[in-house]
């Protein structure tokens, strides 16, 4: 039973030597069609994201209002579509820095070791004790808001859990042979970090980023909502839930998309980590 | 936004409603209906369904919960640093002042048997005998006296300091009397009194880990920031009341916690809910809400000493840009009224009807922005959920300056300080006022040269002397057309624009009777606690 | 008892899916029978299917693989016909298994008695005490020292000799019919692995059972096994009883098994011996240790005061049994652990002792090939960037001159000049230590420091590494330094040989007159524990008891 | 059972570390408040906040004194256990915090209660039938549950049992807790809430966490003995994950002592949480240090319990 892959696919993953389950495919689907929608979504809005367009709140699905209306009487698919250009967009880079960040800090400590390590590890440990609301504050009061800063807040934020993952794999790696083989070479550390830890502890890194990108999408609108990062009208997907947080005793569709929204983002990028397309090694 | 409404009266029949509870008159009702269209016949059916609501007799027993909006670790039981409703509920319920202000805005007597004056300057309180503290004591003219000096003494940090540095001299004459001399003739001064911070405490307090008052309730608990719980007085002084055993006031930060916490009847009042969700309210027949235009307002400040309120024609311009109508209905479901600019609100006797608020004209607007050369430069416009529903005024300012080429850009800043850091300093930024009871108190506090809050910094003394002639006017009339001239100054030389003036919306289990509006604030000026009574 | 066999297996066919959902067939058609009481040995070289077979035994196949066709019938039971159910009921009370590595198959965090007697629970045999007991008088027969409290201890707390035998007890307990021994003694040292093959023969005698002994080496198969199975790729190729096999071979792939086990005589480089030519390694009262250092000395000290020297041309065999220190010797020397006390020399000039400060050029004389294939290469690296790398980092060389060279490596190690852009995971381990020849190479040194490089090979292959060492050193005028536990591999190349025990030198002698004039009692007693091409080996051998008991970790 | 000497070691070479830790986030904290605008005398006038009127509170409440000193001085009361004064209603720190911190950790412990076991049976449950649709179903509904704000699943909460079921009183401090039950119905709906999202992150480590335990040849024996499935994982490869689950617990629970503010806020549940926003907004100095002093304890107390019991669990380094 082969399922038939997704239309624009040229070949299909088999001929390309790599074996990709559907599950894997789905996320990948849903992955590439919010991408799509984070790049061409303000072409697509049918009304500007902040003009009120209906008296009524908390409006019912129409013709006129696919996704009905939010909690001022503005539609909530445009602000859906908006939304989605800051939610991926932000929530990418933050998650890319956090990781990058943490991975190679993790393998320098890794490799480096003993005093560099201790110390490096205790200050990112110290950091994850200050709750994050009050670095929050810190950085608006100190920096004032805007997305960069709200990019690099989220990725300090995250650093020190990518860092603590990452050094774990580095350190197993760092015994095997082929590293000691080469240190007896003479080679130097960003030797080491780059052409031999790194591409080995690719995989599961990867499935920790995907983890690390949910928690950054729900946390992204805790800050806006301190007013750091992203300015009305304009509002990301977790913001929207805020805002509209009273439609659910009425069951209205302005709290269920921007949710269904977000469910979405998270479980295909989690299900598509969690089944990458691995390589065919059957020498046939 | 040229949109008329279509579908609003027909699901706002609440607001109909809510407007009769609140007693307006017949002429008001009417002719808001008229401009909504709605037909006579519909009306009048409407009309019969208040009727009801007065007719009730008190019960007494039972413990009523009931949640405000904000506490902190900052909560007090001392009057004069009171800043919250949580602080003001408390207050009111442990302690009682000279005066207080009923439905109609008139000023009754409470500790204070009379208060007279011949020329607003020196003003002779005899005070009610036989009222005793929690602790026993009676209370004398010194009680009174320390109460009212505390005010000015800075280490005390009261909020009203800059009120009562008008009392230049306050005396005793014997133990029911004292006198007070002022240091400019005002007739207000009993209405001041009535202000929550003169709160009439024991002579000689400065803990107030417990509160030791001559109110309905005595303190049982107080955990900052947490609950307040207070036991019925046995000897209260009023013939009348308290009908409660004891109440418990908590503070539940979350609007929508607030309203469900109600709803699933943990708590008998929820204050200040929001206007979204007086339709949930509405339709759940074990509850009711009770609207009150008190004058709070969330207001746009463009400050005239620097750019761009500097600009001549940009103030005037934005008052023509703001969509007042918008605002009143899709941000507050209704539940405001139109405001023209000036502090002054319809629940005062000193309103002006006949000054008209400015209609949404974005042409003109763009006329005068252009003659101000603003048009297209990037306008920063500062809000914050410290100001209530600022954000969202500011982003429909912002969508109706994109149809007409403005480029303004919302700044959501966190509430976090918000007072001391952005309010009266950002050019153009919302600031949030307070009711107050007396036109006097609005325009010394706002728009006088000196004013400490003179949120757009304007100067006039034209003004200035106005002020101070209305103040000591005993003569009614003279004194309503010169407060009626200050407010059309007001609201077409100050940079401050007033959208609308918020209604303040509170929900109660339909067990819960006696609670009447009251412009001091909601919750019966936050002294309902004295007042309600809980039918089982 | 009726002649009926204890064991008949019918045209079995096991086949696996690999990634690429392809079925392939890894057993075609086995068919053999075990009579009661009978030991049959399968050989065969690493990926012949023999331990599939030895599982498929008992009714297991690893993930992925499962029986197509073919019966299986222990006793009255037919195997392939039963649930996973029946099948869990048969494992250890009529058939069962003794891992190839002891060491990994106790579960680190129970204690030995509780994993020993876990069968009677399983199966509720026998009460907790009843099993004890019966587990005491295995141990004893075993010649497990102090048989009453071994059981009380963890796995880490005994050396890897006593767990394969313990391992063996946990086998027995449950008195099965057939036992599994699958490669039981590939892990030990020789001498260890005679006390182990004697217990495993003895208690096999007394129980009277059935065995099926999996193993590549024909020697130790030899001591044991009644009749023999030659497997390869999946298909029987010869079968006979143990003698016959042994001395007369049909099969041509039995006869090249067995070539493998001749030592092939070692032909000495004829360098120029002036003794004015420098040694090209010497090692002065060298001494290094692990753990942290207090006033000059680690915390563990394994290598105490080593002194040798190496002439160019010339190879020099450490022999030792693990734990002599024979690693970190080759560790030290190549500066990975630096000494803390002693000189390292190499061509004339003496070595920093932590490698982070001998220069490049220091670095490229002497290179070390490590013992696991599989980790030695990086898993993600394909063979020609494993390659390129020496010869960019030494020799500066990109592009095509890299390229050209990185194909005449693999031409000089036998390898086809398409597998440079294969994965290290994609070769056998013939194949994969070849390459890790290769990269030493790739830095022209003079010296190359060998750790074990064959003992994880099988006998085959690793005899075509030897040869390969040999052709590269007539070619290059390398030396080894070759570093292994394994006798007879060590003869095939060195010149001369250091005998290592505890972390010191025990006596250095030609290897050619290795045998016969050993004069150290510990030498003596390892050139004694290999194990001949000959059935009566093993009974015959009487080795001097107070020796074992001094030298031999029980 | 006596912890050999070098575990002891250990373990004290980690409050060292600890400790260090400590002065450190401290000092981070200080310096950070530092950098917020305003303090407490002009927060707490408000709207009202004159010139005049600040100075003269500020002189009222002694913080004329440069912050630095006042910060040292509040470390060296700290060091003989005097929590200090807030600044905001001169209470001892130590009553403001007392039962808040009760209140904290009793619903972290009542959360633990419920969440540790459920997300061990299903993590355990996941990995031993690995693959099996109990598997798939777990993994989907963790992944879902993460994604979801947990403010939307505290309120959802409220919603269903408070509002429209009417089970449990959507308020759950402050119900009267006299009995047992009346005790469980008022902390249901936090607890609800709190143990969803931390379940998730728990059981997705478990699994994983089992998972490489049953790939190990061990686990193989105890398949060829005879045993079945049950056995092999709950006696073989369990007691050799207890050292990564440990520590997947303890990173959990970290997040419910300083983590929980939405929950705090809306069940009106006074935890330390919330005391702390209310202690930056106010910026009361020796209240906010002893918040921050709070959460990094426990931070660091339970990763070094996880690391111990880590060690505990595996005798070769138990010794």
């Amino acid at each position: 039973m082969k399922p038939t892959t997704s239309p624009f696919r040229f070949m299909s993953p088999r001929q390309m030597g790599y074996s990709f389950n559907w599950v894997g495919r789905i996320g990948l689907a849903v992955i590439v069609f919010w991408a799509l929608v984070a790049i061409f979504g303000p072409m697509l809005q049918p009304y500007s994201p902040g003009e009120i367009v209906d008296w009524d709140y908390f409006g019912p699905m129409t013709h006129q209002y696919l996704l009905g209306t939010d909690y001022l009487g503005r539609d909530v698919l445009s602000r859906i579509l908006m939304g989605a250009r800051y939610t991926v967009g932000i929530a990418l880079v933050s998650v890319f820095l956090a990781c990058a960040g943490g991975v190679v800090l993790g393998m320098v400590a890794a490799v480096i070791g003993g005093w560099f390590d201790m110390i490096l590890s205790r200050l990112l440990d110290a950091f994850n004790g200050i709750p994050s609301l009050l670095f929050g504050l810190v950085v608006v009061a100190a920096v004032g808001s805007s997305i960069p800063v709200l990019v690099m807040t989220l990725a300090a934020i995250y650093l020190p859990g990518a860092y603590r993952f990452a050094r774990a794999l580095a350190v197993n790696v760092n015994t095997m042979d082929f590293v000691t083989v080469a240190r007896a070479r003479g080679e130097k550390t960003p030797y080491l970090i780059l052409r031999e830890i790194f591409p080995n502890i690719l995989g599961p890194v990867l499935a920790d980023l995907g983890l690390r990108f949910v928690f950054i999408v729900l946390v992204l609108s805790g800050l806006s909502f301190l007013g750091l990062g992203v300015q009305p009208p304009y509002a990301d997907w977790g913001a929207l839930v805020r805002e509209n947080i009273g439609a659910l005793s009425f069951g209205a569709p302005a709290i269920i998309f921007p949710s269904v929204a977000i469910a979405s983002l998270t479980i295909s990028v989690n299900m598509f980590i969690d089944n990458l397309p691995t390589k065919i090694r059957d020498r046939s | 936004m040229t949109k008329t409404p279509t579908n609003w009266t027909g699901r706002d029949d609440a607001m109909v409603e809510d407007m009769i509870r609140r007693g307006a008159t017949r002429r008001q009702l009417l002719k808001m209906l008229m401009a909504s269209g709605v037909g006579v016949a519909a009306g009048g059916s409407l009309l019969m369904r208040a009727g009801a609501a007065h007719a009730e007799t008190p019960v007494s027993g039972g413990h009523l919960r009931a949640a405000g909006w904000s506490s902190s670790t900052a909560d007090t039981l001392d009057p004069a640093k009171a800043s919250l409703s949580t602080d003001y509920v408390r207050c009111c319920a442990f302690y009682n002042r000279l005066t207080f202000l009923d439905e109609a805005g008139e000023v009754q007597m409470e500790l204070a048997e009379k208060i007279e004056t011949d020329d607003a300057k020196t003003w002779n309180v005899t005070l009610r005998s036989g009222v005793t503290f929690h602790d026993g004591k009676t209370l004398t003219s010194d009680d009174v006296l320390y109460s009212l000096n505390r005010h000015l003494d800075p280490a005390v940090g009261s909020k009203v300091n800059s009120i009562a540095k008008q009392m230049t001299e306050i005396t005793k004459v014997d133990d029911l009397n004292l006198r007070i001399v002022l240091d400019q003739a005002n007739a207000d001064l009993p209405a001041i009194l009535a202000l929550h911070h003169f709160l009439i405490i024991a002579d000689g307090t400065t803990d107030f880990a417990k509160a030791n008052g001559t109110g309905a309730f005595i303190c049982e608990t107080f955990e900052p920031g947490v609950r307040s719980v207070g036991k019925k007085n046995p000897d209260y002084w009023k013939a009348e009341g308290p009908y409660l055993d004891s109440f418990e006031f908590i503070a539940i930060s979350d609007d929508n916690a607030r309203v469900n916490a109600l709803l699933s009847g943990d708590i008998q009042l929820a204050a200040a809910i929001n206007p979204r969700s007086v339709r949930l309210v509405e339709s759940n027949n074990s509850v009711k809400t009770s609207v009150t235009t008190s004058g709070n307002y969330s207001n746009l400040n463009m400050r005239l000493d620097i750019d761009p309120g500097d600009k001549a024609g940009f103030v005037e311009g934005m008052k023509y840009l703001i969509n007042r109508e918008a605002i009143q209905k899709s941000l507050f479901r209704g539940l405001a009224e139109v405001a023209n600019d000036q502090p002054v609100s319809p629940a005062d006797r000193y309103h002006n009807p006949n000054l008209k608020a400015r209609e949404f004209d974005p042409e003109r607007a763009k006329a005068l922005f252009d003659k101000a050369g603003l048009l297209g430069t990037e306008i920063p416009i500062v809000a914050s959920d410290a100001a209530t529903s600022s954000v969202d005024m500011a982003t429909i300012v912002q969508q109706a300056g994109r149809d007409v080429g403005m480029n303004f850009k919302v700044e959501r800043v966190p509430s976090d300080g918000y007072w001391s850091n952005y309010w009266l300093k950002a050019p153009v930024h919302f600031g949030n006022i307070n009711p107050r009871p007396t036109p006097d108190i609005l325009f010394s506090l706002l728009y006088a040269s000196d004013a400490p809050w003179n949120e757009s910094h304007y100067k006039s003394d034209k003004f200035d002397a106005m002020l101070s002639e209305a103040r000591g006017a005993l003569d009614e009339d003279k004194r309503t057309s010169i407060y009626w001239e200050m407010q059309e100054m007001v609201a077409n030389e100050a940079g401050t624009a007033i959208p609308v003036y918020i209604s303040n919306v509170d929900a109660l289990s339909s067990k819960v009777g006696g609670l009447k509006p009251n412009p001091l604030g909601g919750m019966m000026g936050y002294a309902f606690a004295e007042y309600v009574w809980l039918k089982d | 008892m009726s002649n009926q066999p204890l064991v008949s297996i019918r045209d079995l066919k096991i086949g696996a899916t690999t990634d690429a959902g392809r079925r392939v067939e890894i057993i075609r058609g086995v068919s053999f029978d075990i009579q009661p009481g009978e030991i049959v040995a399968l050989i065969g070289e690493s990926g012949s299917g023999k331990t599939t077979i030895a599982l498929s035994l008992m009714g297991h196949t690893r993930t992925g693989c499962g029986i197509d066709a073919g019966t299986i019938r222990i006793d009255q039971h037919d195997v392939t016909a039963m649930s996973e159910a029946k099948r869990a009921r048969i494992r250890g009370t009529e058939v069962s298994y003794v891992p190839q590595s002891a060491a990994a198959a106790f579960n680190p965090s129970q204690r030995i008695i509780d994993q020993v007697i876990e069968v009677t629970a399983i199966h509720k045999l026998l009460d907790r005490d009843a099993a004890e007991k019966k587990a005491v008088e295995l141990f004893r027969a075993l010649a497990l020292p102090n048989p009453d409290t071994i059981g009380a201890r963890y796995p880490h707390q005994v050396s890897g000799g006593q767990l394969q035998r313990l391992s063996a007890a946990m086998a027995l307990i449950g008195d099965p019919k057939l036992v599994i021994f699958d490669e039981p003694t590939t892990a030990l040292d020789v001498t260890t692995q005679i006390e182990v093959l004697r217990a495993f023969r003895s208690v096999m005698e007394k129980g009277g059972m059935a065995g099926v002994y999996v193993s590549h080496d024909l020697a130790v198969v030899a001591q044991i096994a009644d009749r023999i199975i030659v497997l390869k790729s999946g298909e029987i190729q010869e079968e006979g009883t143990a003698q016959q096999i042994l001395d007369a071979p049909t099969h041509p792939y039995t006869r090249e098994l067995l070539a493998a086990f001749e030592p092939v005589p070692h032909v000495p480089l004829d360098v120029p011996q002036d003794a004015s030519r420098q040694p090209i390694l010497e090692v002065r009262n060298l001494s290094a240790g692990y753990g942290p250092v207090r006033n000059g000395e680690p915390a563990a000290k394994i290598l105490k005061d080593i002194n040798f020297r190496l002439q160019p041309g010339k190879n020099l065999g450490v022999i030792g049994e693990s734990g002599s220190g024979k690693s970190t010797l080759a560790r030290a020397i190549s500066g990975i652990l630096p000494p803390y006390q002693g000189e390292v020399v190499v061509n004339g000039v003496v070595q920093e002792p932590s490698l982070a400060q001998r220069s490049k050029e220091q670095l490229r004389h002497a290179q070390i090939v490590f013992q696991l294939p599989d980790t030695a290469l990086n898993p993600a690296q394909p063979i020609g960037a494993i390659l390129a790398r020496p010869l960019r980092f030494y020799h500066n060389m990109r592009g095509a001159a890299c390229e050209a060279r990185v194909i005449e490596l693999l031409d000089m190690v036998q390898l086809p000049a398409a597998l440079r852009h294969r994965l290290p995971g994609e070769l056998s381990g013939g194949q994969k230590q070849r390459v890790n020849l290769a990269r030493a190479l790739a830095a022209d040194p003079k010296l190359i420091l060998c750790d074990e490089i064959t003992s994880a090979l099988d006998t085959v292959v690793g005899a075509a590494i030897i040869e390969l060492l040999k052709e590269l050193q007539r070619e290059l005028e390398l030396s080894y330094m070759f570093i292994s536990h394994d006798l007879s591999t060590v003869e095939a190349i060195c010149d001369d040989v250091l005998v290592m025990y505890k972390g010191e030198v025990v006596e250095a002698l030609p290897a050619a007159r290795m045998s016969e004039d050993a004069r150290h009692p510990y030498s003596r007693l390892l050139v004694s524990s290999v194990p001949k091409l000959d059935t009566g080996w093993l009974a015959g051998l009487e080795q001097d008891p107070e020796l074992i008991a001094r030298f031999a970790n029980r | 059972m006596l912890l050999s000497y070098s575990t002891s070691i250990l373990v004290l070479q980690r409050l060292a570390i600890a400790l260090l830790t400590l002065v450190i986030v401290s000092f981070a904290v200080f310096f950070a408040t530092e950098l917020l605008p305003g303090d407490v005398a002009q927060i707490l006038l408000g709207q009202a906040a004159t010139p005049e009127a600040v100075a003269g509170l500020r002189e009222a409440m002694g913080l004329n004194q440069p912050a630095f000193l006042r910060f040292l001085g509040w470390l060296a009361g700290l060091l003989h256990g005097d929590f200090g004064i807030s600044y905001v209603n001169n209470m001892p720190v130590a009553d403001l915090i007392g039962d808040r911190l009760v209140n904290s950790l009793r619903l972290a412990g009542v959360t633990t209660l419920v969440s540790v076991p459920v997300s061990l049976c299903l993590g355990i449950g996941a990995a031993m039938w690995r693959g099996s649709l109990f598997d798939r179903i777990v993994t989907v509904l963790t992944i879902s549950v993460i994604s979801v704000p947990e403010f939307m699943v505290a309120t959802l909460a409220v919603l269903i049992f408070a509002v429209w079921l009417g089970w449990l009183p959507a308020l759950s401090y402050g119900a009267d807790v006299s009995s047992f039950s009346a005790m469980l119905k008022a902390y249901a709906m936090p607890v609800i809430s709190l143990s969803f999202v931390v379940c998730a992150q728990m059981i997705r480590m478990t699994r994983a966490a089992v998972i490489d335990t049953i790939n190990t040849p061990y686990v193989e024996m105890a398949l060829l003995k005879g045993a079945r499935r049950s056995r092999m994982v709950l006696r073989h490869a369990l007691p050799n994950a207890l050292g990564p689950i440990a520590n997947a617990i303890a990173l959990s629970l970290s997040y419910l002592v300083g983590g929980v503010i939405i929950v705090e806020t809306i069940f009106n549940y006074p935890g330390v949480a919330k005391l702390m926003v209310d202690a930056v907004a106010t910026r009361d100095l020796p209240l906010i240090q002893s918040c921050a002093m709070i959460f990094c304890v426990s931070y660091l107390s339970l990763i070094t319990l996880a690391d111990l019991m880590a060690i505990l669990s595996n005798p070769r380094l138990r010794k």
